[in-house]
């Protein structure tokens, strides 16, 4: 029975961050046109721009390869799981075990990397600007976010998502320096993962700062649906992933009963909001930067997440 | 049986000086060649012999386990060197180097030399073998300068003076040897045979072995080319025909380091001598690092290998000096496989340069695709004398090396580092010899490959497989030289 | 029916090489040598399989009156060798299956044929030696035979230098090795192994030795700064033999260092745990960084051998610093990290090494700027050769993730460690360990990107086939190989416990047990990870999201044009190029590691000629180490060489000084 | 008889070391030769006398050898290489006089230095003599090094031979000492004749000045 129920709140989870993904991404949107005094488009505007790409035929660049309309289907997959991994309202799901933080961090690895050779598979100028500005990006952010990784799991004695979440919730581990510095160091990866204002414009084309875009210049149809929806995904992953590290309250351990799980959710959804409202808030603030500035911007960061975990190492005897 | 003993050291002597004479008379050179190799053959034959019987020690000659082995290992290269000098003297004749009347003189020369050479090494006798030395000595001096080119004169010529010198410190060496001797043994023949030197030993005037040593280490140590007493030596090799080169390096060194090695004996039976191992030691070390560095600026094929002569040499003095079963065993190992190597890398050598018509490194390029025969034999040879496995100096060189460390660690560093060094010089010339686009003529050259596979498959097995036998007697004698 | 076995596949090897020399000229000799070699080198993967199974059976040793007379020559199958035993010889297999088809297009097969076999053997011996002497012999011989081929092509440019460079830095390790063996035998001269492991060496001796293993095997396994001779050797060698270079042969170096250090040398100090991860991290970022930097496929590989070599030390260096602290179960879990990423490495190396040279045989080309655009000319050779890419960089569900994975656990547990220099190192060895796997996804890209992705830069690149059945069935099998090991990777890890048992005195709990095929280095609690899990859902959720997408929403697909923002250039040089697409990267790392100078020339407005970009990197070790060695040698060569010149009286000059300083050291003497 | 007897030899012994300094101290070439004639008169006194103490006959014919080959002979010979030569001119040691001079006799200090430990017991006449024999030998070479020209490094070479016969002639009753003396004289004469083949002007190094840097097979 209680395996069962387990099961069933891995399948709600699983269905929930898809169901969720694009509502985020579009309350984003919304708060930052507000912010800007604009009407800007509905909440469900995602949504509706995936359905009609769907609906649309994929057109191939000549020179495309199996390769390019394989990707996005894997870099979907991929980013999905590694979203329904993260405890949102319930921790200790079935499939926790399966892969802790690492594991996670190596998923969205598969899914850029698999990106980036889609951005070079047409064989077009701007596909090869794109994949290799993310793969600098990335050789950053990568270990920036396994600093911080570390830094949780020397807290929690864990690398399980899972885990750290419950462990976060008890009170012994109270406020750390280090603590902090890890959700800046997170908060900063996050924003350059997400291709996100000052390292990229999520809402340009046909200029040369551009990194995401660029890569999925070629696509169309079905494909670049899938590598939307992949995006939001991500979006959702790295906020809900701060959100139950650093902002545990709330999340429901499986065993507590349906209440627990519905007051989990109710709780999830408002930090979801709180997140993407202070992410909103945020792109407005400061401008985008040249892209070579952004190798400062998340060497930054890896120097916070290592400050953390060296914190760590060293107050932690034994 | 002792009498077969008697006849087989009559004919290592009555061999070669029957055939010097011989060859002296007869004009025709096709034969002389083939009379030459088989002379040496009944020599080997002779030496062979000695293995399963031995005569009783003479006043004038004696056979030891420790001249047994120099004599066998001298005669049989001896045998293969005579093989290889046909093809290649057929060959100086026939580009006109060589007159016949040279010819006939060079192969009685060659015989002369093996006589000597035999009687140095039989002799009981240190006035004796004094003289037998000197005599290898003229006839290797006449040698070198048989191609008359002043290049080769004045090879000759420095090697003359130089071993006369050489030849002048030995011989106050020899005698200061009998007057400590003299006290003990009384006066005669006795004061100056080997067999009674040594097992008297302990009776002498310890200063008087001393002072005698030095002088025998310096006169002899000459002719083992050990520096700084070395500089005749990579000209001679150079400058003379590659035959005598193969003949220096394989056999005539080993004959003035086994010299070196009986007064060795005397000095360590002599409680109060002071030890020979440093003086050794420290000129073998000498002798390793300056020729390794040597190597890297030589541009004369023959020359590079003298040089390589003289490290080997250094390294084998420096097994000796540092003594003990270990040491003296891998010492008389190394010697041994040294001679085998560095001859049948002469042999390669020598056709090399007769196909290339040079000597000169920068004119012989790529060999192991324009001849892959010769090519691949210097590959092979370097290969072994460098100290690579599975050839077997690698395995002496590891227990030089070791069982020196554990004593001179030090020392044997400095030595593991200068043998790299000389490794890097070898392979850095074999680089352009043997690989690389080729250079000069291509044409197939007539060589006698017999001598040299067969030395490099002896120096191979030795690698793999030490007959026990071999090393038991090696061991035997390895002790008796403590 | 002991260690008897393997022994005769090498003897066999070894006749299949000397029959090879007469025979190589004959058309079907490449077919049968490496026929040969692939069937005995089978037969000996399955001993050490069965070995692994079954350590104990094996542990009985032999000796055989070969080699020092005194000595003989000593062999033995313990749980370690067997191990390394079965990494040689899957490598091997799998080179010479590939050879079969590959070997044919060899031009000089008379400098290959003899010498390949001749190779495995030499690796063998190696992995089965049990005294020194055996060890140094075979280590050496390896050397040599490997020697030969790189200057199989020695008529190719730069391939002789690269060759004598390999010879004297393998001399230099084996020389050094002798030593780190001189002074395990110590002053008795006990030169097997069984002595060794008697004899405790004062620490500072055990510390000389560990220095001396790491110049010895690190030179052969190409620890920075002993590296420079590797990236020129590999590929230096045709391509089966890179690949057995770079993927085994690196591997029987690190058995060298394991089998010194953990096994022969005793109890570790704490302050090699110190320096090995150290020289592990640092080689690491360096190996990957200069990877980058290529565009030579088959040097950018050899270099991220480099890399991973540094991944496999960091492991080892951990392994010796808990061990130092007495907390085995930690050793136990860094040093299966640590060997499992050498099957790892061997595996998927040799894949990629397999696929640059199927590469090489299709277009003749190693330059990456040159080609592009095969995986539509060769589809097979491109899917097994991106299967490797992803796998070397570490992404799940392959196996090179499964073996990081477990180094960042192992990693996470060195809080325990008391000494304060670890607790601040072992941090910063985990930020370079990230630093460089994610380069290595960086790397990747590039490789496969350039080389098999957008449209061919040449004509011969346009015209490419899909290479022979031979070598597709070594890469297939391999990449299979790479997934199998990602997702059940619980099967591996057990294989590997009696190893660590022997070595550190403790090993992994067993995974055999455990649900859904996860494994769990340390608790349940702690991490866990099922490749099996994760591949099935993301099989599952991609499958599920095609079909309903194909069924539901539209199917419909049309080719065109790229669209490229509106301008699309028909020429193929328009892409981005290898030097183009590390370009960002090498702006950010570039100048620091590397020298990096960039100096564009841009023509005057209105001037006819092409504006030039020139990049200049240094190597720096070879600049700070190799360069001024070499001058001093040839300083000092310079300086004796006079000596040659001189005149006689100067000659008699030099004998009369020997004699008169003798004589007066006599004079004192006494 | 025997005090008597060693004063002798002591006296020929000492003899022939001031001989050896002469020769060095000697720069005219044809009197380096005649001291050089002297030199071997010397010996050859010395070794009769050695001959007549020891009775030892043989010893007679190595006094007759010397006296004839090296004291008449030689000489004559270089006299006629000399005049051939055109060099019978002023010759130049490299170092100059008064400095071979103290060289020389620091040699001689040296070789009485080694020979002191040597016990009495090794013959009373012997360790004297080994000295003397050591000195002269010392000098020689000494000769050989710092001259220049050919002729006086041979003459240095055989006087470094006369030093050898005096020692073998005073270690008493040592065999082979006519063979040895024999041999050794055909090396000299060798030495002799390849001066006079080769035309060595000056300087021992090459057989011709004009070969001295080229024919080394390498080049410098």
């Amino acid at each position: 029975m209680a395996i069962a129920l387990d099961i069933g709140v891995q399948l709600v989870q699983v269905a929930l961050v898809l169901a969720l993904a694009p509502l985020l991404t579009g309350f984003v949107r919304k708060t930052k046109a507000h912010l800007l005094r604009r009407q800007g488009p509905p909440l469900v505007q995602p949504y509706r721009d995936l359905l009609r790409l769907l609906r649309k035929e994929a057109v191939l660049a000549d020179s495309a390869s199996w390769l390019f309309s394989a990707a996005p289907y894997l870099i979907f997959a991929a980013t999905w799981v590694a979203a329904a991994l993260v405890p949102t309202f319930a921790a200790g799901l079935v499939f926790s075990h399966a892969a802790d933080m690492i594991a996670i961090v190596a998923l969205l690895g598969s899914a850029r990397f698999m990106l980036a050779l889609a951005g070079m598979d047409v064989g077009t100028s701007f596909g090869g600007i794109g994949s290799s500005r993310e793969m600098m990006i990335a050789s950053l952010a990568e270990p920036a976010m396994l600093m911080v990784v570390f830094t949780l799991s020397l807290l929690a004695g864990s690398t399980q998502l899972s885990s750290i979440a419950t462990s976060m919730q008890s009170p012994e581990i109270g406020l750390r320096v280090s603590l902090a510095l890890a959700l800046v160091g997170l908060v900063m990866v996050a924003i350059a993962e997400n291709a996100r204002i000052p390292v990229d414009n999520p809402a340009t084309h046909l200029e040369l700062t551009m990194v995401h875009e660029a890569m999925i210049l070629e696509y169309s149809g079905r494909h670049l649906a899938m590598i939307e929806a992949a995006s939001y995904l991500k979006l959702l992953l790295y906020v809900s992933v701060i959100a139950c590290v650093f902002f545990p309250w709330g999340i429901a351990v499986s065993g507590q009963g349906l209440a627990a799980y519905l007051a989990g959710l109710a709780v999830y959804v408002l930090k979801l909001a709180a997140g993407g409202f202070l992410l909103a808030v945020f792109e407005t603030a400061i401008a985008k930067m040249r892209v070579f500035r952004v190798p400062d911007f998340l060497g930054a960061s890896l120097m916070l997440g290592f400050l953390a975990a060296l914190l760590l190492f060293v107050t932690q005897a034994g | 049986m002792s009498d077969a003993a008697a006849l087989a050291v009559a004919g290592i002597l009555g061999v070669p000086a029957l055939a010097a004479a011989l060859l002296a008379l007869l004009p025709d050179d096709r034969t002389a060649a083939r009379l030459n190799a088989l002379a040496a053959l009944a020599t080997l034959a002779c030496a062979l012999v000695l293995l399963a019987h031995r005569p009783p020690p003479g006043p004038f000659l004696i056979v030891d386990d420790l001249n047994v082995v120099f004599i066998v290992l001298g005669t049989f290269v001896g045998f293969t060197t005579s093989v290889f000098s046909a093809s290649y003297i057929a060959h100086e004749l026939e580009i006109g180097r060589l007159t016949p009347a040279y010819l006939r003189f060079y192969h009685a020369m060659y015989q002369t030399l093996m006589f000597a050479m035999n009687l140095a090494l039989l002799s009981n006798n240190i006035g004796l073998m004094w003289v037998a030395v000197e005599l290898a000595t003229l006839t290797t001096v006449l040698m070198v300068g048989i191609y008359r080119t002043p290049a080769a004169l004045e090879a000759a010529w420095k090697y003359f003076i130089l071993g006369s010198v050489g030849i002048a410190l030995a011989l106050f060496g020899t005698i200061l040897v009998y007057l400590a001797a003299r006290a003990s043994v009384g006066e005669g023949l006795d004061a100056m045979a080997w067999s009674v030197l040594v097992e008297r030993a302990h009776g002498f005037d310890p200063a008087l072995l001393n002072l005698a040593f030095v002088f025998l280490l310096l006169g002899y140590g000459t002719k083992v080319g050990l520096v700084p007493l070395h500089a005749w030596l990579p000209d001679a090799h150079a400058e003379g025909p590659t035959p005598i080169s193969a003949v220096l390096s394989g056999l005539l060194l080993n004959v003035a380091l086994f010299a070196v090695l009986r007064f060795k004996t005397i000095m360590s039976a002599n409680p109060g001598a002071l030890a020979p191992g440093p003086l050794m030691v420290s000129l073998g070390l000498l002798s390793v690092v300056f020729a390794s560095f040597m190597l890297y600026r030589r541009q004369d094929i023959k020359r590079l290998f003298a040089y390589s002569s003289i490290e080997h040499m250094g390294i084998i003095t420096f097994a000796f000096g540092m003594g003990g079963p270990l040491a003296n065993f891998a010492g008389l190992l190394h010697m041994t496989l040294h001679s085998l190597t560095k001859s049948a890398i002469f042999y390669c050598v020598g056709h090399i340069a007769q196909v290339k018509g040079t000597q000169q490194m920068s004119g012989i390029r790529g060999l192991t695709v324009t001849h892959p025969l010769l090519g691949w034999g210097l590959v092979l040879g370097v290969v072994a004398i460098a100290g690579l496995p599975p050839m077997g100096i690698f395995m002496t060189e590891f227990l030089i090396i070791t069982s020196s460390f554990a004593r001179e660690p030090v020392l044997a560093v400095v030595l593991g580092l200068s043998i790299l060094v000389a490794l890097g010089a070898l392979f850095l010339r074999l680089n352009t010899l043997a690989f690389g686009d080729p250079q000069g003529s291509a044409e197939p050259s007539k060589a006698s490959f017999a001598p040299l596979f067969a030395h490099l498959v002896l120096v191979l097995a030795a690698g793999i497989w030490l007959p026990p036998a071999l090393v038991a007697w090696f061991q035997h004698v390895a002790r008796l030289l403590n | 029916m002991a260690v008897e076995g393997p022994l005769w596949c090498i003897a066999v090897l070894l006749g299949a090489g000397v029959a090879a020399v007469p025979a190589a000229r004959h058309r079907a000799a490449a077919a049968a040598v490496y026929g040969v070699c692939l069937g005995t080198t089978l037969l000996a993967l399955a001993f050490a399989a069965s070995a692994l199974l079954a350590p104990d059976r094996y542990a009985a040793g032999l000796s055989l009156p070969l080699g020092l007379p005194w000595l003989g020559a000593h062999f033995r199958v313990d749980a370690l060798s067997a191990f390394f035993l079965a990494v040689v010889n899957l490598g091997a297999a799998a080179a010479s299956l590939y050879a079969i088809g590959y070997g044919r297009h060899e031009d000089s097969p008379g400098r290959v044929l003899p010498f390949y076999p001749a190779f495995l053997a030499g690796m063998n011996l190696v992995v089965l030696a049990d005294d020194a002497f055996t060890f140094l012999f075979a280590w050496e011989f390896m050397s040599l035979s490997s020697w030969a081929l790189v200057m199989a092509h020695h008529r190719r440019s730069g391939n002789a230098a690269a060759g004598y460079i390999y010879l004297l830095m393998a001399s230099l390790g084996t020389l050094a090795l002798l030593f780190a063996f001189g002074l395990l035998a110590g002053a008795s001269g006990g030169y097997a192994f069984e002595e060794m492991r008697q004899a405790k060496p004062p620490a500072a001796v055990g510390g000389v030795v560990l220095v001396l293993a790491l110049i010895g095997a690190g030179s052969k396994a190409g620890l920075v700064p002993l590296h420079v001779w590797l990236p020129l050797a590999h590929p230096a060698a045709p391509s089966h033999v890179s690949a057995l270079m770079s993927g085994v042969m690196t591997k029987v170096a690190v058995y060298g260092f394991v089998r010194i250090v953990l096994d022969l040398l005793g109890p570790p100090e704490w302050w090699w745990g110190a320096l090995v991860p150290l020289l592990g991290g640092v080689t690491a970022v360096m190996g990957v960084l200069y990877a980058l930097m290529q565009h030579d496929l088959k040097r950018l590989l050899a270099y991220h051998t480099v890399e991973n070599i540094g991944i496999i030390f960091i492991g080892l260096g951990l392994a010796l610093a808990f061990q130092a602290n007495g907390l085995q179960a930690s050793a136990a879990l860094a040093l299966t990290a640590a060997l499992f990423h050498v099957f790892n490495h061997s595996v998927f190396k040799s894949l990629l090494f397999f696929g640059s040279g199927a590469v090489l045989n299709a277009t003749g080309e190693r330059d990456m700027e040159r080609l592009g655009g095969l995986i539509h000319r060769m589809p097979l050779t491109a899917f097994a050769f991106l299967v490797g890419c992803a796998a070397i960089s570490a992404l799940p569900p392959f196996n090179g993730f499964v073996s990081e994975w477990l180094t960042f656990q192992a990693i996470l547990l060195s809080p325990a460690l008391p000494q304060w220099l670890l607790k601040f190192l072992v941090p910063a060895i985990g930020a370079l360990l990230a630093l460089s796997a994610a380069l290595a996804a960086a790397c990747f890209v590039k490789a496969f990107g350039v080389t098999f992705l957008g449209r061919p830069r040449s004509a011969v690149t346009a015209q490419a086939a899909e290479t022979d059945r031979w070598s597709l069935a070594a890469m297939l099998a391999f990449a299979a190989l790479c997934l199998i090991a990602g997702i059940v990777p619980g099967q591996f890890l057990d294989a590997l416990a009696p190893a660590t048992q022997a070595l550190v005195g403790a090993h992994l709990p067993l995974q055999e047990e455990r649900a859904w095929l996860t494994i769990v280095p340390v608790a349940e609690s702690r991490s866990s990870y099922s490749g099996m899990v994760l591949f099935t859902v993301i099989v599952l959720a991609a499958g599920a999201t095609t079909w309903a997408i194909h069924r539901f929403a539209s199917n419909a697909t049309r080719r065109s044009a790229p669209w490229d923002c509106g301008f699309p250039d028909p020429s193929p040089l328009t892409q981005y190029t290898a030097g183009s697409f590390s370009q960002p990267i090498r702006r950010v790392f570039g100048t620091v590691v590397f020298r990096a100078r960039e100096e564009v020339h841009m023509p005057p407005p209105g001037a006819a000629e092409a504006a030039r970009l020139q990049v200049r990197l240094h190597d720096v070790p070879w600049d700070v180490l190799y360069v001024p060695v070499a001058g001093a040698v040839a300083f000092v060569a310079d300086r004796f060489n006079k000596v040659q010149f001189m005149t006689i009286r100067a000659y008699l000059t030099l004998v009369f000084g020997a004699l008169v300083v003798l004589l007066a050291v006599l004079a004192t003497w006494q | 008889m025997d005090r008597l007897a060693l004063d002798v030899a002591h006296l020929f012994a000492g003899g022939l070391v001031l001989v050896s300094f002469l020769l060095l101290y000697q720069d005219r070439m044809t009197g380096l030769v005649n001291t050089f004639a002297m030199h071997a008169v010397v010996v050859s006194l010395s070794v009769a006398w050695q001959a007549y103490i020891q009775e030892a006959p043989h010893l007679y014919i190595t006094a007759a050898i010397a006296l004839v080959v090296k004291a008449f002979v030689i000489p004559l010979a270089l006299h006629r290489i000399i005049v051939r030569l055109g060099i019978h001119k002023t010759i130049e040691p490299v170092v100059g006089i008064g400095l071979t001079m103290l060289a020389g006799i620091g040699l001689v200090a040296l070789s009485i230095m080694v020979m002191l430990p040597i016990t009495a017991q090794a013959g009373t006449l012997a360790r004297e003599d080994l000295a003397f024999a050591l000195s002269v030998i010392l000098l020689g070479l000494l000769m050989m090094v710092t001259r220049r020209n050919a002729v006086s490094q041979v003459i240095g070479f055989m006087s470094i031979e006369n030093g050898l016969i005096l020692a073998a002639t005073g270690a008493k009753g040592m065999p082979l000492v006519v063979e040895i003396s024999v041999a050794f004289s055909i090396l000299v004469a060798l030495i002799v004749i390849g001066i006079f083949l080769f035309r060595i002007r000056e300087r021992f190094e090459t057989v011709d000045i004009h070969l001295l840097h080229e024919h080394r097979g390498e080049q410098p």
